[in-house]
C-alpha cells in the first residue's frame, strides 16, 4: 500500500474534506503562505486560495473565537493552533465557550468546529514548548479530544472530526510528522471511541496513545525477547474513550500498565489507573502502573529532558516489575 | 427619519423590557428565580434602538445582561421568564438561566458569563458573512469593563483587519459592578479605543432610544455596505444595582438622581405625546397589553414543568458514545 | 473561642500580613472600593490605602501578569481573581509564566505570589461560573494549591502561603465564606501539605476538601447512626500533598472514599485512587471510591443542578457500596 | 549628544553580539545547541542603542529572541553559550536554552516563549517601581506580532492607567515568522496603536543605533520624571529566518538585499571611520578581542558539564516537602 507521512495524510484530509464541503475551511498562524509551520497544510493554499486558508495574526483566543462563531453561523471551521502550547493562551474560549454552547443553549446550536494543534516534546523546546496537557480537555466535558498515533488514524480520524456537529481537539505530536505509514489511495474514515490493538500480547496490556504507542511497541519488541507477550492498545481518541477496549484486554491479561508523556500526578494515566481498579478489582493481579513524565517543567538541557520523557526503557521497566 | 409607527414601536418594545423586569426582580424576590441576575432597566433605549435597526436574519450576540437585548430580538415572553425560572419550557430548555439566554431563532447567539467572551466570536459570526458574501451583519453589544479584556482587542483587530461586517456597541453605563470606567480604562472616552484598529468610533446618547436608532440606520448602512466593522459607544446607566446582590455602595445619590431624569421612558412618552403620535388613553391601553404579557409569561413560567432529571444527561454532544455520561 | 465567619478569617489573615510586611499588597475586581465581591477583603481599603489595596479592570491575564511581575521584583502580590473561573482566562500567565518561572531560570528568582480565587457551585451561577478545576493546578508543576475548608484554616494556610516564597493558587469556595468556625485570636500559622483529621473513624477513609469536607460530615453523622465509623481526612492542600496521612488512614481502614466537586474523569479522585492502589494494592479491602460531579457542564435549573453536583448523600451511598 | 567613547562602546557590543551568533549558528549545525533558536543578526542597532540607555538597576525584560537583549544587558558570554549549550554552568543551569535567557545579577527578566506573554509582566515590574516609588524605570522588547495578542493590550492599558515607568519597545521587522505585518496588524504602523491607550507612541530606524539611542535617551528622562508609559517603534530587519529551520520563502530577494545595504554595523564603522573616531587599525583589533571572547565563549561551553540527573528535580519550587518530585 502507498505509504505516507504523518503531515501527508493530515494535508490530504483536510483538502478532501475542503472538496467535498464548501462550508470546510482553515485558519491558524502561518497555515497559508508558509504552509504550516509543520507542513500539514502545505498546499492548501494553492489549491483553495486565502479565502479558505486564513492566515491570522498570533492571537489563539481569538482564532478559537472567531473559528466559533463561523461554526455557530454554519461553516465547519479546521483553525490549527502552531502547537498546543497555545491552547492555554485560548483556554477560556475552548472551555468556556466551544465546549459549553451546545449544553448551556439547550442544544438551540451545532458546534462543527476541528481545532488542530500538535503536542509533546523531545527536541528540547522547553518548558513553555513541550505540553501534553490532554488531560485537562478530558476533565472538562463538551469537546472530543482525538491523538493518532499513525499517519492512517491521522487521516480517518481527521476526516470524522471535520464531519463531526461536536467540537474535537485533534492532538497531533511535533515528533510524529515526519513518520511514515500505509495510507489507501480510496477514502476511508475511522470512528471515534474505538481503540486500535497496535500488538496482541497474552502476559501484560500496555495503553498509550500518541507518540507513547511507538514507545510502547519497541518495549513490546525488547519484552518479546525475554518471553513477555505484551498487548499493546492506542485508544486513538480520549474522549470518547473505549472502556470495554481496555476492560476486555485487561480482562485477559489480569496486567496493566498506562503510559503517557504528559506529567504524572492527575494525568490520563490516573484515570485509566482507577478505572481499571474499580471495575477490575478482583481480576487484577497486580496494581496498575503508570509510566508518565516527571512532575516538574520541561527543561531545556537534552540529559534532562531526556530523563524526564518516558520512553522505551521506562516501559520496559514498568512491565518488568509486574510481571516478574 | 423614523416613522411614527417605528417611533411607537420602539416605545412599547421599551416599556415591555422595563415592565418583565421589574417582575423578575419580583420573582428573583419570591426565589422563583435564583443564580446571577442582572436586569438592564435604565438601558432600554440602547437595546431596542439599536437592534431594531438589523434585518431578521442578521447575527447578535450579547452578554450575561442579556434580558433587554432577547426581548428586543423579539424573543418570546414566555420561554424568557421560564428559563430564567430553569424549567424545560424556557428557551435553554432551563440549561441556561439569565445569563445564557440564546435564541436560534432569531439568530440571538446568546449571552457569555465571561465578560468580553463574545467579541471574537461576534467576529467569527461576521467571518461567516464575509466567506459566504451573503449581506447579514453583525451586531455584539457588551459593556465598558469588557473593553479592557485581551479577546476584545483580538476581536476588534481581526474585524478590522479582515474588514467583517460587525457592528460593536459599548454599553457604556460607567460602571464594571463597582469599578468606575476611569479606573479601568486608560482612555475612558470609549469610542476613541477604535482609533487603535483604525476603526470608525461614534458615541450616542444611550439614553434617546431615536438617536441610538438613527446612528445604527446610518452605521448600519455602511457597514452592509462594505464598510468593515464599527464601534458605537452608548452612553447609558442601569438603575439597579448590577446584579441582584450588590449593595451599590460606590454610587452617589446624586448621580443616580441625574440619571433617573434622563429615564429613557417616561422621555419617550412625553415626546410622542407632544408630538400628538399617541394619545394618553393609547398609553394607558399599551400598558395594560404589556401588564397582560408579563402576567402571562410569569404563569407559563409557574405552570412549566421543572427539566426531567433525564436533562441533565442531554445535550452535551450532538453525536454519543458509551463513554459519555448518562444517568 | 472567638468564632469568625471565613471571609473573615481570610481579611484578617490578610490585613495581618500587610501590617507586618510592607511589600505586601492585595490587588484585583473590586478588591478596595467595593470591599470584594464575597468581602473577603472589606475593610482593607480603609486601613491600607489605594496604593496596596488596587482596584484593577476586567483583565485576568493582566492580574496575574502584573502581580507576577511585582513578585520578580521583590514584592509579595496577593492577587485576586473574583472567581476561579476567570483563572481559565489567566491559564498561560499562571501555567506558563507563574508555575514556571523559577525553574526555567535555573532558580535565580523567588515567585512569592499568592493568587486567591473562589471556586465551586451550588447557587445556580450556570455552566461557566460554576467551576471546580483545582486538578488542572495540580497536573502542572510549579505552584502550590491550597484549597481550606474552615475559617481556622483558611486563615493559617492563608498567613502562610503569603509568607511563601513560591507561587500559591488559594482557592476558596464560595459557598463557605458566610460559614463559621472558631479562630483565636493570638496569631497561628498552618504548614503547607499537612492533612487534617476532621473525623476520626475505624471502618472507612473519606478523603475530602473545601466545601465537601462539610458534606463528609454530614454523612459520617448518618453513617455513625448505621453503625458505620467513618474517618474524615481534609488534606488542606492538594499541592503539596499529605500522601502519608492518606496511606496511614487507609492502612487501618482498608476502605477509601475520595470525594470532590470537580468532575469525576481525570479528576484529583482518580490520582488518589490511582495511588492508593499501587501503594495499598494488597491492604484494600474493595475498590476506591469516587464521589465527584457528573460529567456535564453545569446545568442553571436548580433540581438539575443538585443532581449534579455531590452531596452527603452521594457520599453515604458511596461508603456503603464497600461497607456493607 | 552621544560622547565619541560611547559610540564606540555601542559599536563594540553590536560586533559582539553579531559575531557571538554567528557562532551561535555554528555550533547550532554541529548540533551542539538544540531546541528553537532565534538569531537577532540584523537587529542589534535596536538592543544595543535602546538598552544602553538605560541605569544599572533598571528593570528589562525580552521574548524568546532574546541573545542580542541579553548581552547588551551584558550578560556574561560565557553563560550565555553555555546556556545555549544546555550546561549545568549556564545562565540558567542549563533549564532554559536559547529562549529562555534570565540575568537576576543585571535585572534581566528573560525571554518567554509566549509571544506577548512579557507584557503584563514588564507592566508588573513598573508597579514595584512606582510601589516602592524609587526612580528605576523598565524597558520591554518585543515583536511586532506580539501586538496583536490580548495579553498586550491588558498590559498597555495597566501600564497607562496606573501611569507606570514602562517603556514598550516594539522591534517592527515587519514580520511574525512567514507572515507580514500587514496580514496580522489593523494598525501597521504599530507606534500609533500607543493612541488607543491615551499613550505616546514614537517611530525610530532600528537600524541606526544612534538615533535608537538618542530617542531612548530622551523618553527614558520623560519616563524616569513620571510622565508615564511609552511606546516606541523600531523598525528593523531580521537577517537570518525566523529560527534556525525556517526555509525563509516569504521574502524577496530584493526586500532582503534592500536592507542588507542598511546593516547597522558595516553603516557605523564607515561612520567611526569617517569622523575620524577610530582607526583601521582599532577596528581590526576589536574584531580581535571580540573573536577571543566568542573563542572563550565556545571553550567554556565545550568543557562545561552537563547538568546531573539530580538537577532534574531542583528548583521547582524553594519550599521542599516529601510529595514533590525527587530522584
Ligand atoms: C472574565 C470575567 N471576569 C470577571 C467577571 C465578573 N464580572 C461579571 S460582570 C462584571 C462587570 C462587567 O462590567 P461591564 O463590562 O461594564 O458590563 P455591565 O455589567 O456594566 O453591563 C464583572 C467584573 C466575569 N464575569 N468575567
Ligand atoms: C502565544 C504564542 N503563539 C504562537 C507562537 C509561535 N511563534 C513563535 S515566534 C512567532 C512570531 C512572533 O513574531 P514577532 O512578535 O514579530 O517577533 P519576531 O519573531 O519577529 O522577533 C510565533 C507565531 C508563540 N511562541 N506563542
Ligand atoms: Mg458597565
Ligand atoms: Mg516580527
Amino acid at each position: 500500500m502507498r505509504e505516507l507521512r504523518y503531515y501527508e495524510a493530515l494535508a490530504e484530509a483536510m483538502a478532501e474534506e475542503m472538496r467535498r464541503d464548501e462550508r470546510v475551511f482553515v485558519m491558524g498562524e502561518d497555515v497559508g503562505l508558509f504552509g504550516g509551520t509543520f507542513r500539514a497544510t502545505e498546499g492548501l493554499m494553492a489549491e483553495f486560495t486565502s479565502r479558505r486558508v486564513r492566515d491570522t495574526p498570533i492571537a489563539e483566543a481569538g482564532i478559537v473565537g472567531l473559528a466559533l462563531g463561523a461554526a455557530l453561523a454554519g461553516l465547519r471551521p479546521v483553525p490549527e493552533l502552531m502547537t498546543m502550547n497555545f491552547a492555554i493562551v485560548a483556554m477560556d474560549q475552548i472551555i468556556n465557550h466551544v465546549a459549553k454552547t451546545r449544553y448551556m443553549f439547550g442544544g438551540q446550536f451545532d458546534v462543527p468546529l476541528t481545532i488542530r494543534a500538535p503536542g509533546g516534546g523531545g527536541t528540547q523546546k522547553g518548558a513553555q514548548h513541550s505540553h501534553s496537557i490532554e488531560s485537562w480537555f478530558v476533565n472538562a466535558p463538551g469537546i472530543r479530544v482525538v491523538i493518532p498515533s499513525t499517519p492512517y488514524d491521522a487521516k480517518g480520524l481527521l476526516k470524522t472530526s471535520i464531519r463531526s456537529n461536536d467540537p474535537v481537539l485533534f492532538v497531533e505530536h511535533e515528533m510524529l510528522y515526519a513518520t511514515k505509514g500505509p495510507v489507501p489511495e480510496e477514502e476511508y474514515l475511522i470512528p471515534l471511541g474505538e481503540a486500535d490493538l497496535k500488538r496482541p500480547g497474552a502476559d501484560v496490556t500496555v495503553v498509550a496513545w500518541s507518540k507513547m504507542t511507538l514507545e510502547a511497541l519497541r518495549a513490546a519488541e525488547t519484552l518479546a525477547a525475554e518471553g513477555i507477550e505484551v498487548e499493546v492498545l492506542d485508544p486513538r481518541t480520549l474522549d470518547p474513550f473505549d472502556w470495554d477496549a481496555v476492560f476486555s484486554s485487561v480482562g485477559r491479561t489480569r496486567r496493566c500498565v498506562v503510559v503517557e508523556e504528559g506529567w504524572r500526578t492527575v494525568g490520563i494515566g490516573a484515570e485509566i489507573a482507577a478505572r481499571v481498579q474499580e471495575t477490575l478489582f478482583h481480576e487484577l493481579d497486580a496494581p496498575v502502573q503508570r509510566v508518565a513524565a516527571a512532575d516538574v517543567p520541561t527543561p531545556y538541557a537534552k540529559e534532562l529532558e531526556a530523563a524526564t520523557l518516558p520512553n522505551a526503557d521506562d516501559i520496559v521497566r514498568a512491565v518488568l516489575k509486574i510481571t516478574t | 427619519m423614523i416613522a411614527e409607527t417605528d417611533k411607537i414601536r420602539l416605545y412599547r418594545k421599551m416599556l415591555l423590557i422595563r415592565r418583565i423586569e421589574e417582575r423578575v426582580a419580583e420573582m428573583y424576590g419570591e426565589q422563583k428565580i435564583g443564580g446571577f441576575t442582572h436586569l438592564y432597566i435604565g438601558q432600554e433605549a440602547v437595546a431596542v434602538g439599536a437592534i431594531s435597526a438589523l434585518n431578521h436574519d442578521d447575527y447578535v450576540i450579547s452578554t450575561y445582561r442579556d434580558h433587554g437585548h432577547f426581548l428586543a430580538r423579539d424573543g418570546d415572553p414566555n420561554k424568557f421568564m421560564a428559563e430564567l425560572y430553569g424549567r424545560e419550557t424556557g428557551i435553554c430548555r432551563g440549561k441556561g438561566g439569565s445569563m445564557h439566554l440564546a435564541d436560534a431563532e432569531h439568530h440571538f447567539y446568546g449571552g457569555t458569563a465571561i465578560v468580553g467572551g463574545s467579541i471574537p466570536i461576534a467576529a467569527g459570526l461576521g467571518l461567516a458573512c464575509s466567506y459566504r458574501d451573503d449581506d447579514r451583519i453583525v451586531m455584539c453589544l457588551f459593556g465598558d469593563g469588557a473593553t479592557n479584556q485581551g479577546v476584545w482587542h483580538e476581536g476588534l483587530n481581526f474585524a478590522k483587519l479582515w474588514n467583517l461586517p460587525v457592528i460593536f456597541v459599548c454599553e457604556n453605563n460607567f460602571y464594571g459592578i463597582g469599578t468606575d470606567v476611569r479606573q479601568s480604562s486608560s482612555l475612558s472616552e470609549v469610542y476613541k479605543k477604535a482609533s487603535g484598529y483604525g476603526m470608525p468610533g461614534y458615541r450616542v446618547n444611550g439614553m434617546d432610544v431615536l438617536e441610538v436608532r438613527q446612528a445604527c440606520d446610518e452605521v448600519v448602512k455602511l457597514v452592509r455596505g462594505g464598510s468593515g466593522p464599527a464601534l458605537i459607544e452608548a452612553r447609558c446607566y442601569r438603575y439597579q444595582g448590577h446584579s441582584m446582590t450588590d449593595p451599590g455602595r460606590y454610587r452617589s445619590r446624586a448621580e443616580e438622581d441625574l440619571w433617573r431624569k434622563r429615564d429613557p421612558i417616561p422621555r419617550m412618552a412625553k415626546m410622542l405625546l407632544a408630538d400628538g403620535v399617541v394619545s394618553e388613553e393609547r398609553l394607558a391601553e399599551m400598558e395594560h397589553e404589556i401588564e397582560d404579557i408579563c402576567e402571562e409569561a410569569v404563569a407559563f413560567a409557574d405552570q412549566s414543568p421543572a427539566p426531567s432529571a433525564s436533562a441533565l444527561f442531554e445535550g452535551v454532544f450532538a453525536e454519543h458514545y458509551p463513554s459519555d455520561p448518562h444517568a
